[in-house]
Order: C-alpha cells, then structure tokens, then sequence
C-alpha cells in the first residue's frame, strides 16, 4: 500500500477533538442504561468532562497544525477557532440544559450523546479541507441536530420543528450536493485548494457560467444553513419550536460552523470568482438584515423574535463575507464568538422563564422581571444591548468590525443600509426591555424561582464575555485576525 | 447498443420518476422510485460504475427502500387528500421548478466543453477492488467517520421512536 | 501621570457599590456613597487642573490600546484641554450639588438606590464623554448618557407617560446616533484615524470647502448626532417629554450636562467645522430656528417643568447659533451659565414642586413668594441671570453670542433678540404666575430642607456672579482666538432693552392686569392653539414618519402605540398593512411546501444571476 | 442511431431527475412522499457523480456518490422516525397539516 496514505500519529493528534467527542459520547451511550432514572444529569456530567476534554484536545492540535489524513483535515488557526467556539457554544448549552431536562422530565443519556455528537461534526465541518468531510461533518451535525430539535417527543410543536427542520434541511443539502457534483465535474477534484488552482488557472477553468452554477447550487445549501434570505424561512418555525437549549444551541453552534465553511468554499475555492459572487451576497445580506429585522417587529413570541434576530445577525454576518477580506473574515469570526455569547445567554433567560411545557414565551408575560428578579433582568438587558449594538457590549465591536471592514471593502450603501437596519432593530430589543421594566408585573412572574445554578451559570458567564469583549475586544479579535483566510 | 440502452434505461428512470410525483398513493410513489434507482444502477454499470450500481441495488433499492414501504404499511398511509393550502407553492413552485430544470438543461447544453461519448468498457476502474482501495487508503477518514452518522442516525431513531422516555 | 482615569472611574465605583449592595445599605450609606463619588471626582479636577498649570496645550493619558486591527488603531486615552477643563468643572461641579440636591429631593421616593447608582452611573458616561481623546470613545460616553438618561426618564415607570417619554427619547436619539455613527465610519475611511489630534491634524492643512464636500458630509452627519443628543430641529421633541423624570434629573442631564454634549462636540470638532463652512451655516440655521421656536412654545406652555425644558431647547439652540457663527467660545461660554441658572431654574420648579406635594400646573400655583421665601429667592437670581439683565450670567454670554451672530449676518442678531425678549418674557410669566397674585392651589405649601435650597443658595451665587467671574472665552483663547472689535455699546444696549420688555410685558399681562393675557391668547385665536398645541409637531411627525412606518409593517402599529408617538388614532387606514401583513404571511405561513418552493424560486434566482448574468463579467 | 450518446446526456437526465425531485417535494402532500422526492433528488445527484468520474477517469466520483448512499440510509432512518413521532401525535401524514408553527 502506498505509505502516504498509512495514517500518522500526528494526524490522530490534529484529528483530536472529534475523537475524545465520540468516545466520550459513545460511553454515555453505553452507560446510560446503567445509570438509575434520577440520576441521569451525571451522564451529562460526563458529556461537560467530554467537551472540556475536546477543547484540551483542540489545543493540542493547535499546538501541531496542519494537513491529516491525505489532505481531508486541515488543521489551522480558523479550524481551531470554530472549533473552540463549537464547544463553548456546546458547553452553555449543556448548562441550561440540566434544569431544562429535569423540568421537562425527559432527562437521558441519548441527549447528551446527540449534542457531542453534533459538536463532533461541527468541529469536522470547521476542519475539513475536501468537501467530501465538509458534506459528513454538515450531515453528522444536522442529523444529530434533527433528533434534538424534535427531542420531547411527545410535544406537538417539537415535532413539527424537528420534521421542518428534517425536510428542507435535507431538501436543501441536496441543491448543495448537486453543486458540489458539478464542481467535481468541472474541476476534477473535491480538495478546495486544488479547486482553486484549477479555478485561478486561465487556461484550464472551463466555462464561467458553469463555475457561477456551481456556486449557486452550493449556496443554497450554504445559505441555507446560515438562514441567509431567501432561504431563511424554516429557522423561526424550528427555532420556535425546538426546546429553549436547542434553540440555542441551533442558532449559535451549528450556525457558526456553517458560516466557517462557509467562509473557507467561499473564500478559499471560489476566491477566484469573487466578483461574481460577491453580488449575490451582497443582495442576500441585505435581503437578510431586512426580513429578519423588520419580520421580527411583529413577533410577539420571544423565541420567534429570538428567531428572526438571529436572522438579522446571519445577515450583518454576510455583510462581512461579501467582503471577502482578511479583516472582513475576521470581523465574521469575532461577531459569530460575540453573538454565540449573547444569544446563548438570552436563550437561557426564556428557557429558565418558560417554566414547565414552555408555557411562558410571549413578551408580555416578562412584564414586571424587572422588580421580580432584577439580576435575571438585568443579564437579559445586557444580552440585549449587546444585540442593539451599544458600545461597551460585544455587539457593538462585532457591528463596528463589520461595518468597518465593509467600508474598507468598498461597500458604502451596504453599510449605510446595514446602520439603518441596525437602528430599526432596536425598537424590537428595546421593547423587551420596557416590558421587563416599565410593565406592570403580570400574573406569569408571580410564582418565578430563581433560575437553577446551571442556568445562573450560563447567564454570569454570557454576560461577563458579552462585556469583556465589549471593551477588551482585542483578546479574540487578534485571534480572529491571525487565524482569518487570506 | 449503448445508445439504445440508455434510451431505454433513461426512459424508464424519467417515466418512473414523473410517476413518483403523479401518483397520490405513497405506496404507487415507493415503487416507481425503486424503478428509478433500478434502471440507474443499469446507467451505472453504463459508466463503468460496478461497484456502485451493485451498492445501489442492494442498498438503496433493497435496503433504504424497503424502509419506506414498511413505514408506509405501517402508519397505512392512504391516498392523499386534496387541500390548497399551500398557495403559494402552487403559484411559484411549478413555475420555478420549470424554470430550474431548462436553466440546468441550458448550462449542461451550450456550456460544458464538447463531451466525448459513453462507451461501455473504456472506464473499467469503478469495480469493488478500484473503489476498495481508493476508500481504504485516500478517504479512510470521511469512511471511518460515516461509522459516526450511522451510530447518530440508530441513536436518532431509537430516541424518536422508542415507547416511553 | 495625573491618574485622569479616576475622575470617572469614582463615579463608576459609587454605581457599582450602590447597584450591588444599595438594596441593602440603609438609606443615609447610599446617599453618602452616591454624593461623594461626585464630590471626589470634582476635588480630583481641581487637583489636577493645579498641578497641569495653564494647559496652553492638550495633555493625553494613554492607558492600553483598546482595538487594533490593520489600520485602524485605538487606544483608551484620556484627554484634558482648556475646553475639557471647563466642561469638567461644569459637569463635576453642578452633578455633585445636584447629587446633594436629590438626597433631599428622593427621601420619600421607592427605589432610592437604583436612582443614585443610574444617577452615578451617568455621571461616569458623561466624564467619559468629556475626557475621551478619540472620537469612538466619545461616542461610548454618548451612548452611555443616552442609556442612563432612558433609565432615569423612566425611572417612575409605574407611570405610562413616564414608560412613553423614556422610549421615545431613546428611539429619537437612535436617530441622532445614526448619524454620529456614519460620520465616524466616513472619519475612518478618509483620516484612517479616530484621534482627535491625528484627525484635526489631517483636517488643518485641507482647503477649506466651499461647497459641500466631504469634511461638509462629516460635519453633517456630526451635526445630526448633536441635533438628537441636544435636542435641536427636527430631533427636539423628546425633550419636553423628558421632563416626565424625576426633578433633580431635568436639571442634571435635561439642562446641565448631557444636552450640551452636543455643543462640546461641535466645538470639540471646530477645526473640520471650520473647513465646511456650509455645514456652519446650517448649524447656525437649526441653532436659531430651535431658538424662536422653542421659545414661543415656552411662552404658552403652564407646566412648570414644561416651560423650562422648552427654554432649554431654545437656549440649546442658542448655544448652535453661537458654533455656527464661529464662536465656539461664546457657544461653551453659554453651556456655563446656562448650567449656572438652568440647573437653579429647575432645582428651583422641584422645590415648588416639592412644596406643592406634585403641582406643576403654574395656574394651581400663585402668591408663594411669601410661603416659600428662600425658593422665591434663588430663582430671582435664576430669574434675572436668564433675561440678560446686566452684570448676571445670562448676560455675557448671550450678548457673546449675539453680537457674534451680528457680525456674522445683521438679520440673525435680530432674530435673536426677538428671541431674548420672548425669553424674559415666558420666565417672568412663569415667575409671576407662581409667585405673585393669589395662591390658587388647595395644597398647604412649606418651605424645602436645607440639604435642598443648600446647593440652590450655591447655585444662586453662580448664577449671578458666575458669568461675571468666570470669563470662559478669555480662559479658551488659545483654542478659540477672541473675536476682534470690541463690544458696540448700541447693541449691547438693545439686547438688554429687549430683555428689561420682556420681563415688563409680562408684569403688565400677569401682575397689573391678570385678564389681559387671556384675552389676548383668545384674540390670537387659532395661533395661540397651534403654538399652545407645540405647533402640532409631534403630530406631525406622527403622520409624515411614524404613520407611514405603521403601515409599512402591521405590527408597527402596535408597537408604535407602545412607544407612545401616537395614541391610537390610527385605525381605518391598514388597508396597505394588511397587504404586507398577507405577503409576510405568505413567506412565513407554517407550510413546508411553501417554504420549499421558496427555496427552489430563490435557488433559480441565484442560478440566474451567478450562472448566467454575471457570468460573462471575467 | 449512434452506437453511443453524449455524456451531457447522461447530465440533463440528471437534471430532469433532479427536477422531478423538487417537483415531487413541492406538490406532493403526504409526508412520505415528499421524503421520496429527497431521495429522488440524491439519486440525480449521484447519477452526475458517476457521469463526471467517468469523464474524469476518476473513482472519487463513484466515492462521493458512496457517501451520500450512506448519508441517505442515515437520513432515512432519522427521518422516518420524526415522520412516525408526527404522525403519533397528530395522527395525519398530510404537510399541510403540520403548519402550526407561524407568524
């Protein structure tokens, strides 16, 4: 056999995460029917134990970067800053979960093993070099993601959202599919870099137009997966749906990670047609910031609002990608770590107040949060801030970065219509807020507990990183900086 | 010879497939989908795909299809009822669709460099041995990780669809 | 190192100490907490205003580089000048005496600590504001000035109106802000820098623009982020609104401070105004326009509160008029006074207010010069310090400004003496209205503690000396040079005349002959309505911005009655939002054939264009 | 009659397939069906895999259309779970049905 393709110690190493992930979800599989009914959160103590270990073995590969397994991993400073960002988002998730579970009364083993392995191919998409791994890790995340969005199985509304989110996920990977068949025809290979040679290269790269199709196809899959217009319209529906954590977890990691391969088709094999495509992104930006903000005024669903926002932030996002610029790669990378933060915590404010059967979700029913648990309040204001954009809060250097690198790209009505749309959506956070406030309180706070310690521990965390990275942003964005694509 | 095969094949796979969409009993659709992939696996072995056409006999026609009609005896799906709902589909999904399909048919036409004809047996690498090695040696990984979607898709299906929590 | 960060870093601590523990600390810690921070802070200016002598140059602190990514480097630094000097003592001084104020003004009011961690809390924003040596820390302090006057406006959120003003002025604002926020990109882009120093420097050597041009756009777009901070035309409305706030915050953020940070930054950024004078002429335009406009409001309005916060507005624009002419010292002498006898003005309306448990209607006041003596007092000080009556405050900054805008255009002098007249006029109405006659009320009014008409008294010497010692265009001369020519008696003289009419006219219509005013507002007829009505402005924004907004999208529509800019007259016209309303519920109708074929249209969408239109581009 | 068609033929059959696909997802009603309609659309895809490795000389082609049977098998076995959860809770395999989630 030829000795290039014998695995080398080294590529298990670069290849670490994702296998301490698996053998950490597979043990929890294994030990799940053993654990006694009641006892189950220890499993997910377990899954904590697992992604901390993840995130040591995503150093580790860090400390050894580069190509594993015949070119299939890359292992450079933008696959471990996704795959960081991956687990974190998995921690804080995991974290409201507990209390989530518990209340629901659905507490096992099979949730905890889903989200690591969701994590896992999140942390495979993020690394991959080929879209062949780019393809199995989007699958591993999203079927495992499908389960867990329909996960209280005997709730009507977490059915619809898994079958929605099932259908035209698949729906939509298969337009993905068939650009990356066309892309393989064209160019002979499915290795990015190897694309973008054949790309660059005048003399061999076939028809243009066939090349613009191909991308086409892969942006609908793409685009899709990061609910970029037009094809946002499952993600209020399933977010809506989906149990609070899932919702979060949906809307921060597996986003996240979509948006990194994203960046690294986009910006490392289809560099060459740049030009093309960059109005494409540029309408779809927009067309984003618009439905997501303006659709979002009329909700009155927190999780729907919750929904569209996330949209609205796909969209500001884009605005960076279309860049295509170093700076605009790291501007997306720094919003996705700020906006992860804040929505997390946001999440965990609605998962802790919708209380058994998510029964409390609409807006008004956080009226009087404010004299009724000021500190829960107070944490969502700041979440909230942050989503504004106001200067102090991770939002506002997140906004700032994008916008800059957008004028630095040459993209003034972006950025003007951008501002504008980020001014409207402060009517729909700002609301919140004066309900939580200015409201007198209703009858859905009266019987409030105070948030379980998991939760607590979420809102703390995501709201000292929403402020820290508000005024030392420089700590990720220099990360940001030295790990974005050339 | 060729030609005349992959008319017929080609034929069949389409009338099947207008088939799948035309008909309202799910069961009527399963079928004509197993006629799609059947008369595949013979364009396949046309290609020189060996390996592949017999994999998508026996996984796709026999393993996954199977599947289908036995959750369609299950949950005795009858034929569809008739509701308009979806209006908006109806409005712009035909349209689109025909739109989709001619643009597709358009670029493959005039763009893709002049092609060379299929002719069975110039391309004899797809056997099991040829595909065999390439998956144990070049793509060992994204195969050593389909190991992890299965294990999800079996533990997706058993938290789905188990009796009690 | 003169450690400038401690001059907002005190306030911040006394907002964390009563934001953390203020719940429980009896009431006599948290007003210790909250009122020495400021006083701190203030001691902390004086010591080091000493030790950096004359400051004929800036002196920068530089802490850590804040954001530095390829071009674009920005450090946390702190910045002291003669104009940061003023506004510091203006902001620390006047905050710590209406810090002391509010103790007695808040005793009997729930949530005490919360009001002096938001109170604290703002003052930490607006140092921040002030000291701040690049532009994106400017704009922190800016936005941190807004957020906590939000807070604090709504701060009787039990009230609905309260809930309403707090929105609307932060909603305004965003407008404002919009504004600032573009200028800072455009800044970015063209100086590739966000210091003042580098900015101002790369400004300097550029030919001045005499038709609109970039620096013009800067100045603009700076302008409109004034308009909305400083409540200038068409941002001003959210001002007298404001006034739903406790007292003590009318007269710190309302009048003293934050509203005058938009005066600071056009004359922080005198040097780009200087190189557009287009963008000159229209702040002088909104800055004299806001003047006669909000003044006669003042003269109809019989809120107390109301009559003073239209005055702000209109002194505000005075303020532009004076940058607008080119006479940012005379614009920041202005901010000074106008803090000496505004904040004294509305200190002073509270301890009426305080005294009358809660009136503010002028005509339930009325003969309290004798019930409230030491009140009655200070304002006369306010009083005359306001009209222009020589030797108080008012007088020499205004008459700065006036002849300043006579020089740059005869007519704007005018215009603004007309405005001076109508100013003693509406305060001397307000005077006589609630101090001579008859008491009119059915409350037992009694006279304010001295922890309050204490820091009144202060004010009160301020206000009538204050103008006279402190001459802030001599001490900002080496950033702004004196005009030359001196003072023309004549018009000196007119001003003044006009100001002693205005305080006549209005002894004669309350005083002499109380019926008079009435019979003359009824002869006016359908004027006086539309100035009483604040010429239906806020109406007007309803149906030409706020209407259309509503309609764009339906749930606006409830949303904005939540706001409050309209109050639910809007049925009847939602023909075209149910028409968005039905494509929204198109996209978005729950059907997962639906959203597929929106998925297909939207792919043959991309296909076209990638595949095929652009395709030819290479 | 040629002894032997193009390659691009064996491409535009898989677009019309591909076509059929959306087709069958957009119009059909019953949720089986429209799942059908996906893999129908994947088939499409793996017949232009296959076709364009032939072209190329290539097994990777053949490789890639390998994967996606297996992810349609894993897809498969998910995705008819949440069909069947569906239908225990609302006892109806038409989409349209399922359209409660809205603005």
């Amino acid at each position: 056999m030829d000795a290039r393709f014998i695995p080398e110690p080294v590529h298990l190493i670069r290849f670490a995460p994702e296998l301490l992930l698996t053998v950490f979800a597979t043990l929890i599989m294994v030990l799940d029917p053993l654990t006694k009914e009641g006892e189950k959160h220890r499993l997910g103590i377990l899954a904590l134990v697992g992604l901390l270990a993840a995130a040591w073995g995503a150093a580790v590969a860090a400390a050894n970067p580069g190509t594993a397994f015949s070119d299939m991993l890359l292992v450079d400073g933008f696959a471990t800053f996704f795959r960081y960002l991956s687990i974190l988002v998995g921690v804080l998730t995991l974290a409201c979960s507990f209390a989530y579970l518990k209340r629901e009364q659905a507490d096992s083993g099979e949730y905890y093993a889903l989200l690591l392995f969701s994590i896992a191919g999140q942390c495979v998409m993020v690394s991959a070099n080929e879209l062949i791994m780019i393809f199995i890790g989007l699958e591993i995340s999203s079927i495992a993601s499908y389960v867990l969005a329909g996960y209280l199985r005997d709730d009507k509304r977490n059915n619809e959202s898994a079958l929605k989110y099932f259908l035209l996920g698949s729906f939509a990977t298969a337009f993905l599919l068939y650009g990356i068949a066309w892309i393989y025809g064209i160019t002979g290979s499915t290795n990015l870099a190897e694309i973008q040679r054949v790309l660059s290269n005048r003399d061999i790269a076939p028809s243009v137009n066939l090349i613009g199709a191909s991308a086409a196809l892969m942006f609908v899959g793409f685009a899709f997966k990061v609910s970029a217009a037009p094809f946002q319209v499952w993600a209020p529906d399933v977010y809506q749906g989906a149990p609070a954590p899932v919702s979060a977890f949906l809307s921060a990691g597996p986003k996240a990670a979509a948006f990194a391969i994203f960046l690294r088709v986009y910006i490392t094999a289809f560099e060459p047609i740049a030009d093309q495509w960059q109005a494409v992104l540029w309408a779809s930006a927009l067309a984003t910031m618009i439905v997501g903000n303006f659709a979002a005024l009329l909700q009155s669903n927190i999780k729907r609002l919750l929904a569209y926002s996330s949209i609205a932030h796909a969209g500001y996002v884009l605005v960076a990608v279309t860049t295509h610029s170093q700076i605009g790669t790291a501007a997306a990378m720094f919003y996705l770590a700020a906006y992860a933060f804040m929505n997390v915590g946001a999440f965990a404010v609605v998962t802790h107040f919708a209380r058994q059967g998510e029964r409390y979700v609409n807006i008004e029913d956080l009226a009087g949060l404010g004299q009724r648990q000021p500190v829960t309040a107070a944490l969502l204001s700041i979440f909230l801030l942050s989503f504004i954009g106001v200067p102090l809060t991770a939002g506002f250097f997140g906004k700032f970065y994008i916008f800059k690198a957008a004028l630095d790209a040459n993209l003034v009505w972006l950025t003007v219509l951008g501002l504008l749309n980020s001014a409207v959506a402060a009517y729909y956070y700002l609301r919140i807020i004066v309900v939580m406030y200015f409201h007198e309180p209703s009858e859905s706070v009266a019987d409030l507990q105070s948030p379980a310690p998991g939760i607590q521990a979420v809102l703390w965390a995501s709201a000292a990183a929403t402020l820290i990275l508000g005024v030392f942003p420089s700590w990720v964005l220099d990360f940001a900086g030295k790990a974005a694509l050339k | 010879m060729d030609a005349i095969l992959f008319l017929i094949f080609a034929a069949i796979a389409v009338g099947c497939g207008v088939n799948l969409v035309v008909q309202r009993h799910p069961i009527s659709s399963a079928l004509s989908l197993v006629g799609v992939m059947a008369a595949l696996a013979v364009l396949y072995l046309l290609l020189g795909a060996e390996f592949m056409a017999a994999a998508q006999m026996i996984v796709y026609a026999g393993a996954i299809m199977v599947l289908f009609v036995f959750t369609i005896m299950l949950l005795n799906a009858g034929s569809e009822r008739k509701t308009d709902k979806a209006l908006f589909a109806r409005l712009f999904g035909v349209p689109a669709l025909i739109g989709f399909i001619v643009l597709i048919g358009f670029l493959i036409r005039t763009l893709l460099p002049k092609t060379e004809n299929v002719v069975f047996g110039t391309f004899t690498e797809g056997t099991a041995r040829g595909v065999g090695l390439k998956l144990f040696t070049e793509y060992l990984l994204p195969f050593e990780v389909t190991s992890l979607l299965i294990l999800i898709a079996i533990l997706g299906a058993v938290v789905l669809a188990r009796k009690e929590i | 190192m003169e450690h400038l960060w401690l001059i907002p870093a005190l306030p911040l601590a006394g907002f964390a100490l009563n934001g953390t523990v203020g719940k429980r600390l009896p009431q006599i810690a948290v007003s210790l907490i909250a009122v020495a921070m400021p006083v701190l802070s203030f001691l902390w200016v004086l010591k080091t205003l000493s030790s950096l002598g004359s400051l004929e140059t800036a002196y920068i602190e530089r802490y850590f580089t804040w954001i530095e990514s390829g071009a674009l480097n920005i450090g946390v630094d702190f910045m002291v000048d003669r104009l940061t000097a003023v506004m510091l003592l203006v902001v620390t001084g006047i905050g710590s005496l209406i810090h002391l104020y509010a103790v007695g003004y808040m005793a009997h009011e729930g949530g005490y600590y919360r009001f002096f961690a938001y109170l604290n809390l703002f003052m930490f924003f607006m140092l921040t504001l002030v000291l701040g040596a690049n532009y994106l820390l400017m704009f922190v302090g800016w936005e941190g000035v807004g957020l906590c006057s939000y807070l604090l406006i709504g701060f009787y959120f039990v009230r609905k109106s309260a809930a309403d003003a707090a929105k609307k002025a932060f909603i305004v604002n965003r407008i404002g802000d919009f504004g600032y926020t573009l200028a800072l990109f455009l800044m970015f882009v063209q100086f590739g820098s966000l210091d003042f120093g580098k900015v101002f420097a790369a400004v300097a050597p550029m030919p001045v623009e005499h038709s609109a041009g970039l620096l013009t756009a800067i100045a603009l777009l700076l302008f409109v982020g004034a308009t909305g901070k400083s409540a200038q035309i068409p941002l001003y409305v959210w001002l007298p609104d404001a006034m739903e706030g406790p007292t003590p915050v009318s007269a710190l953020i309302h009048a003293a401070t934050m509203v005058t940070a938009g005066v600071y930054m056009v004359a922080r950024s005198a040097v780009i105004y200087q190189h557009a004078p287009l963008a000159m002429e229209v702040v002088a335009i909104i800055g004299l326009l806001t003047a006669v406009l909000a003044a006669t409001i003042g003269i109809t309005q019989y809120d107390i509160k109301k009559v003073f916060a239209y005055s702000t507005v209109s002194q505000l624009g005075y303020m532009f008029l004076a940058c607008g002419v080119g006479a940012f010292a005379a614009g920041i002498y202005h901010v000074v006074t106008h803090a000496f006898f505004k904040a004294l003005l509305f200190l002073g309306a509270g301890s009426v207010i305080h005294a009358l448990e809660g009136e503010q209607d002028l005509r339930q006041m009325g003969g309290l010069r004798k019930k409230i003596p030491i009140t009655f007092a200070v304002l006369c000080c306010a009083w005359v310090a306001i009209a222009g009556i020589p030797p108080f405050a008012g007088y020499f900054s205004k008459d700065e400004i006036l002849l300043a805008a006579h020089h740059h255009h005869p007519w704007m002098y005018w215009v603004g003496v007309v405005t001076a007249a109508m100013t003693a006029f509406y305060v001397s109405r307000a005077m006589f209205l609630c101090f001579f006659g008859q008491y009119r009320g059915h409350h037992h009014p009694h006279e304010s503690p001295f922890i309050m008409w204490g820091p009144l008294a202060v004010l009160a010497a301020l206000s009538l000396f204050g103008g006279w010692y402190f001459k802030v265009p001599n001490y900002l001369a080496p950033l702004f040079p004196l005009a030359e020519g001196g003072h023309e008696m004549a018009l000196v003289a007119i001003s003044v005349a006009a100001g002693v009419l205005g305080i006549g006219v209005a002894y004669v219509l309350y005083v002499v002959k109380p019926g008079l005013a009435d019979s003359i507002a009824s002869a006016l007829g359908g004027f006086y309505k539309l100035v009483y009505n604040k010429y239906l402005v806020d109406e007007l924004y309803d149906a030409a911005v706020v209407r259309p907004i509503v309609h764009g999208s339906r749930s606006l529509l409830w949303r904005v009655v939540d706001v409050g800019l309209i109050d639910g007259c809007v049925n009847g016209t939602a023909t075209l939002a149910r028409g968005v309303g039905g494509v929204l519920r198109a996209f978005q109708s729950g059907n997962i054939r639906n959203y597929a074929a929106w998925v297909t249209l939207g792919s043959v969408a991309v296909l076209v264009v990638l595949g095929i239109a652009v395709g030819g581009a290479r | 009659m040629p002894s032997s068609v193009p390659l691009s033929w064996y491409l535009i059959l898989s677009a019309i397939l591909f076509g059929l696909g959306v087709a069958g997802f957009v119009v059909r009603r019953n949720i089986i069906t429209v799942f059908m309609s996906i893999e129908l659309m994947l088939n499409a895809v793996n017949l232009s895999f296959i076709a364009f490795s032939y072209q190329l000389r290539q097994v990777d082609g053949h490789i890639f259309s390998f994967f996606v049977m297996v992810v349609a098998a894993a897809e498969a076995a998910v995705g008819l779970a949440i069909i069947l959860t569906v239908f225990k809770n609302r006892a109806t395999l038409a989409i349209d049905d399922v359209s409660s989630l809205k603005n």
